[in-house]
């Protein structure tokens, strides 16, 4: 499943860039996480519990930031799995300033696997998109 | 709860799903379990006079409850008209998806004992038949509201 | 034999079955319960293809109410893989034990007390898996680079075969004024009866035997290959088939892997074990028909006289090849060109390894691919030829006069007028009619189409057919597999009543009555008074390789056995009538039910003395008679069932039935949604046994062939994730979707058969799909666009349309 | 396919249901009609540790009239609402709509706050509530709040009902069917399915048949069910016509209106163009069936 968009944040640039990259913000974001633990540069363990229908569950998996180039642009690789199946995705994250505003563009591919995909199909996308969206209200939040 | 008239008591805990207990503690192997998420209607019975997925309800919910089920139709081994129809339509081939179908025609007639072939095929379109084709199904409903309205 | 007037047969007597099934009390496989039985749950894939690095059962075992946990490592103990007939078979056994190679795919099996317990248990079990890349698409499966599903056969190829019929395509193009060429895409759809599968096993280690009981329809083949997978002689593995199969449609015959899957788990656990499938586990990973990519061609001359047909068909099976595949590219080689008379035949055909669940034949077996591009590349060599669709049919049919026909692949059709057949589908359609509606409509800019689809519906395979799978050459160094054997077993006891006890276990088709009609026929008895056993037990019951409920075999084989074996009681009958009455046994008369001596009917005796005088007083049997008792046995295999000759040719089944379809449909072009405005459907399907249970056997073969085409698919995202493992989303046809369908008969019976009659089961589960398609294809036509896929639901017609409308503007 | 193991509490009262959901924490879960719930459970999607069920609740189990509203306690079956002489009677277009809910026994069991909680884009009575401005009472520790149908859906299969909270009642305005011109259309793959696209029109009509106001909301092309706010400015005030119904059609089916997705039965395309086929022809519908409009 393709993910892409934007997302303007009111802030610089390089806060942005900042923020994306600290594990507390982070952990504070990312919707449903209750562990976020960075394992060596730009690896990090997290632990997710989240509430939504059948997506409900906890899920144990890891990420990996790759492909750094400050402030600009990376790539996050990923995946975790749970007792209603697994995810995994890919995605190219980039940064562009605009004026006083950072345009955050992002082009993914998400992979959900196991009983989420069989049961769940008619809300799998909806619900991603939702949690994206909620990640970066967080982040939005965590950023002022 | 009882049961096709007859007082029954087993034993469930909170998640066992009432066809589960109906089948498994009551021995009432005429309910079919088909697909438990509700949809193909195998293991409708009537919950107080209602019908209901009984794969979507939990044992413990049906208690003092009054039900019925297939075994509840015939009377003094003589058919109900409604079965009576059916064997006489062919409107089973398989059989596994009858119990459900036979419950729901049984509340729908009492609701409707006139009603169109329409809502006849409607009635029954809560319970997934994959042999019969429905057609026949829908004529025995109609033979069935005819011979219960001449019986009445 | 066949035409005789009969008193029973051919009437709509009412089934005895439903008796049992009405009350609430048949027997299906959840209702059996057996001392000491557990409960058995599966752990499956996740993934569509992983390596299995790991199964950690640890902590499920100690979870409550555990009795053993099973895994791959000991199903590779226990069983080697399952035979199947292609040069390099699959390594498939009934559990993963190095890769998953589809969603859903077994990686262990947990037994609890009950399954709630087993289910809780399975949550405990942690599998290190290593993802791999999947492969979806058929096509792109066999592209050089694609991830590779089996290490030993080193590409995704389980099966390229080349045929060549009659003139070879070149030569045949140079005749023709136009090569119509297509590519289809059939989907991946299911039986998905209403009960799944459902399996309890036991095992008995003084003895070393197993005894499973199971809701399997046939062929017996597999019982064999399960054996054989399970390293045991086949006596060693009891199956009983219980009283009610409630539905198979094919999708049973899938079953055998579980079959031993639960007897490796009783072995392993000491326990009996019972394992009722669910609906998610079924929807995912019981078995659907092949999906199928077909280029297809048609050479057709001017007066739209078709010369050949060329296709290259690439079927999938999904992760494995398991037996009876690859008889889905096979089971139609004898009616490749249906009802037509076509002589050049070019194939090429591919087996292909996919990561999506595994197949088993699916009503119409095959046919239902085959019948979807070449009925399909008919109306549009039609279109080509400015033909009307029925004229081009009538232009290629097989005449009455050219019967018996060989057809160029090898096909014995005994008996059948097309021409007629078809007529008459038109007629109750109001074909004519119908055109002028249509063009009415079209004038008011609404899009109304006429779908025809007239093919010949084969049944009782012939099981040398698979051997197709290999080359000329490779079937040099194999034994011949030929045969369609069927059994029964007719025995009158020493009170004179009759029980039968046959090899084709229904699973709705009302056999118990049938098979009571024409005992009642035979003997002259009440249908009532006969016994049928439905109970198939493959340690007291006649069973053959071939034998079971598939294919369409009862109506035909199963009813020759059925007659045969009544015979030889009654033959039986007349010598020991002879030998009371002190007549010779020319003499004797057998007249509804009584014996007696010419021109004496007041000396008879009936069925009842007679089998008391067999049964109570056997010193007293007729000179030469040596066995005492009276019954009979049969276990009849057509002629006709040969193995494949030198030129690929086979008689891949036995009868030969026809079908016409002719459907009017209405788009709503704003929404894609499709009404049937009218249906008409025509069958030969030989001497009709029982109205009333044909027309039920056409109506539901017609709701699950507008499954497939317009609601059904086992589809896949293109990671090999399954999509539709609920019935929310596996859409199967509520009586809301079924339409009203005029269902008629065209009676020209076998020659083949001891009652006239071929198979009646199966019919428009082939025709109904193209049928449809070409209902579509002709309601669309003024905008261009084409249907060459299913199913079509309301969002891809919109698309059709949506595209079509943008190019006109 | 059985559910996992739960506590299993049966409440009497509102309060006592309060009372455990604040002691059982976030992992218990409100069991009301359970036709959702119960079928996710078997599948484990859903695997509450404790479940409350308020089948037992007869204080939320009423339907009745007040003033110029339907007052429907959270617990009322689907089914009492379709066949109630009252909602047929002042709320036709919500009766219509239950019809479409399933089939027979989901509606039996299945309750009105039940699905409202469960708040997926396609339903038919959260599409209704939207529709009619229906007002959610919701009870938590500190008291009772209400929350307009606009505020109540957030986002997918997410309602604003804390996890500490409980959806009581439902207040349905009712209106005057002689002056009211409404339909509810949908299209889904069988009957009886979810419903990919689905538009609830309700038109206030005076005698000459100018729009008064205009209610128009969509299931199935964004997170939540929506109303056509510009396409309703559009119509109110004006004569019905074919051409304007069409425009307003487009309007409802505008970017800016609906967001919908993909899934393995629709397209995204497929839906937006049925958000406009069905405005058309729910208002189209709706306006022929009004007794005035001829």
């Amino acid at each position: 499943m393709k993910i892409e968009g934007t997302y303007t944040f009111k802030v610089p640039q390089q806060k942005v860039w900042d923020t994306f990259n600290s594990v507390e913000h982070l952990q504070a974001a990312l919707p449903g996480c209750q562990k976020l633990e960075e394992t060596e540069p730009g690896k990090f363990d997290v632990f997710l519990k989240i509430g939504i229908s059948a997506v409900k569950g906890k899920y144990k998996g890891k990420f990996e930031i790759a492909d750094s180039q400050p402030p600009n642009s990376y790539k996050l690789m990923g995946g975790g799995k749970g007792l209603p199946g697994y995810v995994k995705g890919e995605a190219a994250i980039s940064l562009a300033q605009e004026g006083e505003d950072t345009i955050l563009t992002y082009d993914g591919d998400v992979q959900v696997g196991g009983l989420l995909a069989g049961i769940g199909q008619r809300m799998i996308g909806g619900i991603s998109k939702m949690m994206l969206e909620q990640f970066f209200k967080n982040m939005d939040k965590e950023l002022s | 709860m009882k049961v096709n008239g007859v007082e029954c008591e087993g034993y469930a805990e909170p998640r066992m799903l009432l066809s589960d207990f109906l089948r498994q503690e009551l021995q009432l192997l005429g309910t079919h379990v088909g697909c438990e998420h509700g949809i193909c209607g195998a293991c409708t019975i009537l919950f107080n006079g209602e019908p209901i997925r009984s794969c979507l309800m939990f044992a413990v919910q049906a208690n003092g409850a009054e039900i019925m089920t297939v075994e509840g139709l015939a009377e003094n081994g003589k058919f109900h008209p409604i079965q009576e129809a059916f064997h006489e339509h062919h409107a089973l081939q398989c059989g596994f998806c009858t119990s459900g179908m036979l419950l729901t025609v049984y509340h729908f007639l009492k609701e409707n004992p006139n009603p169109t072939e329409e809502e006849a095929q409607e009635a029954v379109a809560g319970v997934l038949c994959r042999c019969t084709g429905y057609t026949q199904i829908v004529e025995a409903v109609m033979a069935a509201a005819e011979n219960m309205r001449k019986a009445a | 034999m066949s035409g005789e007037k009969k008193k029973w047969v051919g009437t709509s007597y009412k089934r005895k079955e439903d008796m049992r099934l009405l009350t609430g009390r048949g027997t299906f496989m959840d209702d059996i319960m057996l001392p000491n039985m557990k409960h058995a749950a599966i752990l499956r894939s996740p993934y569509a293809h992983a390596r299995l690095l790991d199964v950690d059962i640890s902590e499920a075992l100690k979870a409550p109410g555990v009795i053993g946990v099973v895994t791959g490592e000991d199903v590779k103990q226990e069983s080697k893989p399952f035979p199947c007939g292609v040069t390099i078979p699959t390594k498939y056994y009934s559990c993963a034990v190095d890769k998953v190679r589809f969603v859903g795919e077994p990686v262990a099996v947990v037994v609890a007390d009950n399954r709630y317990l087993a289910e809780d248990a399975l949550d405990l079990i942690e599998v290190d898996y290593e993802p791999l890349e999947a492969v979806v698409n058929i096509e792109k499966a066999i592209e050089p680079g694609a991830p590779v599903l089996h290490e030993n056969i080193g590409s995704n190829i389980y099966n390229h075969r080349f045929f060549k019929y009659g003139t070879d395509w070149d030569t045949v193009c140079q005749e023709a004024d136009e090569v119509v060429k297509w590519k289809f895409n059939f989907p991946k759809y299911a039986g998905s009866p209403i009960e799944t599968y459902g399996v309890i096993a036991t095992y008995s280690p003084y003895d070393k035997a197993y005894v499973v009981y199971n809701n399997y329809q046939g062929p017996f083949v597999n019982h064999a290959l399960t054996a054989m997978a399970l390293g045991i002689a086949e006596n060693k593995m009891r199956w009983i088939i219980p009283t009610d199969v409630g539905g198979g449609f094919g999708c049973k015959t899938g079953i055998y892997p579980y079959c031993a899957l639960m007897s490796i788990v009783a072995k392993k656990t000491g326990v009996t074990v019972k394992w009722i499938e669910d609906r998610r586990e079924h929807l995912m990973a019981s078995a659907t028909c092949t999906d199928r990519v077909t280029y297809m061609e048609a050479a057709v001359r001017k007066d739209g006289k078709i010369l050949a047909f060329k296709d290259k068909a690439m079927d999938t099976t999904g992760g494995y090849i398991r037996a009876p595949e690859p008889g889905c590219a096979y089971r139609s080689t004898g009616n490749h060109t249906g009802a037509y008379d076509i002589r050049n035949v070019d194939r090429e055909v591919y087996i292909v390894a996919t990561n999506k669940g595994l197949t088993a034949p699916l009503r119409g077996y095959g046919c239902q691919e085959l019948y979807f591009s070449t009925e399909r590349i008919t109306d549009m060599a039609a279109a080509k030829l400015g033909m009307d669709p029925a004229e081009i049919r009538f232009k290629n049919f097989i005449q009455p006069e050219q019967m018996p026909y060989t057809t160029a692949t090898g096909g014995y059709y005994d008996v059948g007028n097309y021409p007629a057949a078809f007529q008459k589908c038109l007629d109750l359609v109001e074909y004519d009619k119908m055109r002028e509606y249509q063009k009415k409509a079209r004038a008011e800019g609404r899009l109304v189409g006429i779908g025809l689809a007239s093919v010949t519906d084969p049944s009782v395979t012939n099981i040398a057919y698979v051997a197709i799978g290999k080359t000329v050459e490779e079937r040099k160094n194999e034994r011949d597999k030929s045969g369609s054997g069927e059994a029964a077993i007719v025995k009158v006891d020493p009170l004179g009543g009759i029980t039968v006890i046959c090899s084709t276990n229904p699973q709705g088709q009302g056999h118990e009555t049938v098979i009571s009609q024409i005992i009642a026929d035979e003997f002259g008895v009440h249908p009532d008074d006969v016994v049928v056993d439905s109970v198939v037990d493959s340690s007291d019951r006649l069973y053959s390789i071939t034998t079971g409920s598939f294919s369409s075999r009862f109506a035909s084989s199963g009813t020759t056995s059925i007659v045969k074996a009544a015979r030889q009681c009654i033959e039986k009958a007349n010598k020991i009538a002879a030998h009371l009455l002190k007549v010779e046994v020319e003499d004797i008369v057998f007249e509804e039910g009584k014996f007696f001596a010419k021109g004496k009917p007041e000396k008879a005796i009936n069925l009842r003395h007679i089998a008391g005088a067999a049964h109570w007083n056997q010193s007293n049997l007729p000179e030469g008679m040596e066995d005492a008792g009276l019954f009979g046995t049969s276990m009849y295999t057509f002629p006709t069932s040969q193995p494949p000759d030198d030129q690929d040719r086979v008689n891949s089944s036995n009868t030969y039935g026809f079908v016409a379809e002719a459907i009017v449909v209405e788009i709503d072009q704003e929404t894609g949604q499709v009404s049937f405005l009218k249906w008409a459907s025509v069958h030969d399907a030989g001497t009709i046994l029982n109205p009333q249970i044909v027309r039920g056997q056409v109506l539901g073969s017609i709701v699950g062939a507008i499954g497939g085409s317009m609601y059904e698919e086992q589809a896949y995202d293109e990671n090999g994730q399954c999509l539709t493992a609920s019935f929310a989303d596996y859409l199967c046809p509520t009586a809301m979707e079924m339409p009203k369908v005029d269902v008629d008969h065209f009676e020209s019976p076998s020659v083949l058969t001891a009652l006239g009659s071929k198979g009646a089961g199966e019919g428009s589960s082939m025709s109904v799909p193209p049928a449809i398609g070409n209902a579509l294809a002709d309601a669309l036509a003024p905008l261009g666009a084409v249907i060459d896929e299913l199913p079509m639901t309301p969002s891809k017609i919109w698309h059709l349309i949506d595209k079509a409308k943008a190019k006109t503007n | 396919m059985k559910p996992t193991a739960f506590e299993y509490f049966t409440p009497s009262t509102v309060q006592e249901a309060l009372q455990l959901l604040e002691s059982q924490g976030d992992e218990a879960k409100i069991l009301a009609g359970g036709q959702s719930l119960v079928a996710m459970m078997n599948f484990r999607a859903a695997r509450p540790e404790v479940l409350i069920d308020i089948n037992n609740i007869k204080e939320l189990d009423y339907l009745k009239e007040e003033g110029d509203e339907i007052v429907v306690g959270a617990l009322t079956r689907e089914r009492t609402l379709e066949v109630s002489p009252l909602v047929k009677e002042k709320c036709p277009v919500l009766a219509k709509a239950i019809t479409h809910i399933g089939h027979l026994p989901i509606r039996f069991r299945g309750t009105i706050g039940g699905t409202l909680v469960h708040a997926d884009n396609t339903a038919e009575i959260p599409i209704m509530a939207m529709a009619l401005d229906a007002k959610m009472k919701i009870a938590g520790p500190s008291g009772e709040r209400v929350l307009k149908a606009s505020e109540f859906f957030l986002t997918y299969l997410t309602s604003a009902v804390e996890e500490n909270e409980l959806l009581v009642e439902v207040r349905i305005p009712t209106f005057d069917p002689k002056t009211t011109a409404w339909s509810y259309v949908d299209i889904a793959r069988r009957s009886g399915d979810f419903a990919i696209v689905a538009v609830a029109s309700i038109l206030t009509l005076n005698t000459k048949g100018v729009c008064r106001s205009a209610r128009i909301a969509l299931g199935g092309v964004a997170p939540t069910p929506i109303r056509a706010k510009e396409a309703e400015a559009l119509l109110t005030g004006q004569k019905i016509t074919d051409s304007l119904i069409e425009e307003a059609a487009i309007k409802a089916a505008d970017e800016d209106n609906v967001d919908p997705d993909a899934d393995y039965h629709a397209t995204a395309e497929y839906r937006r163009a049925m958000a406009k086929v069905l405005t058309k022809r729910g208002l189209k519908e709706a306006w022929t069936n009004f007794e005035g409009s001829n």
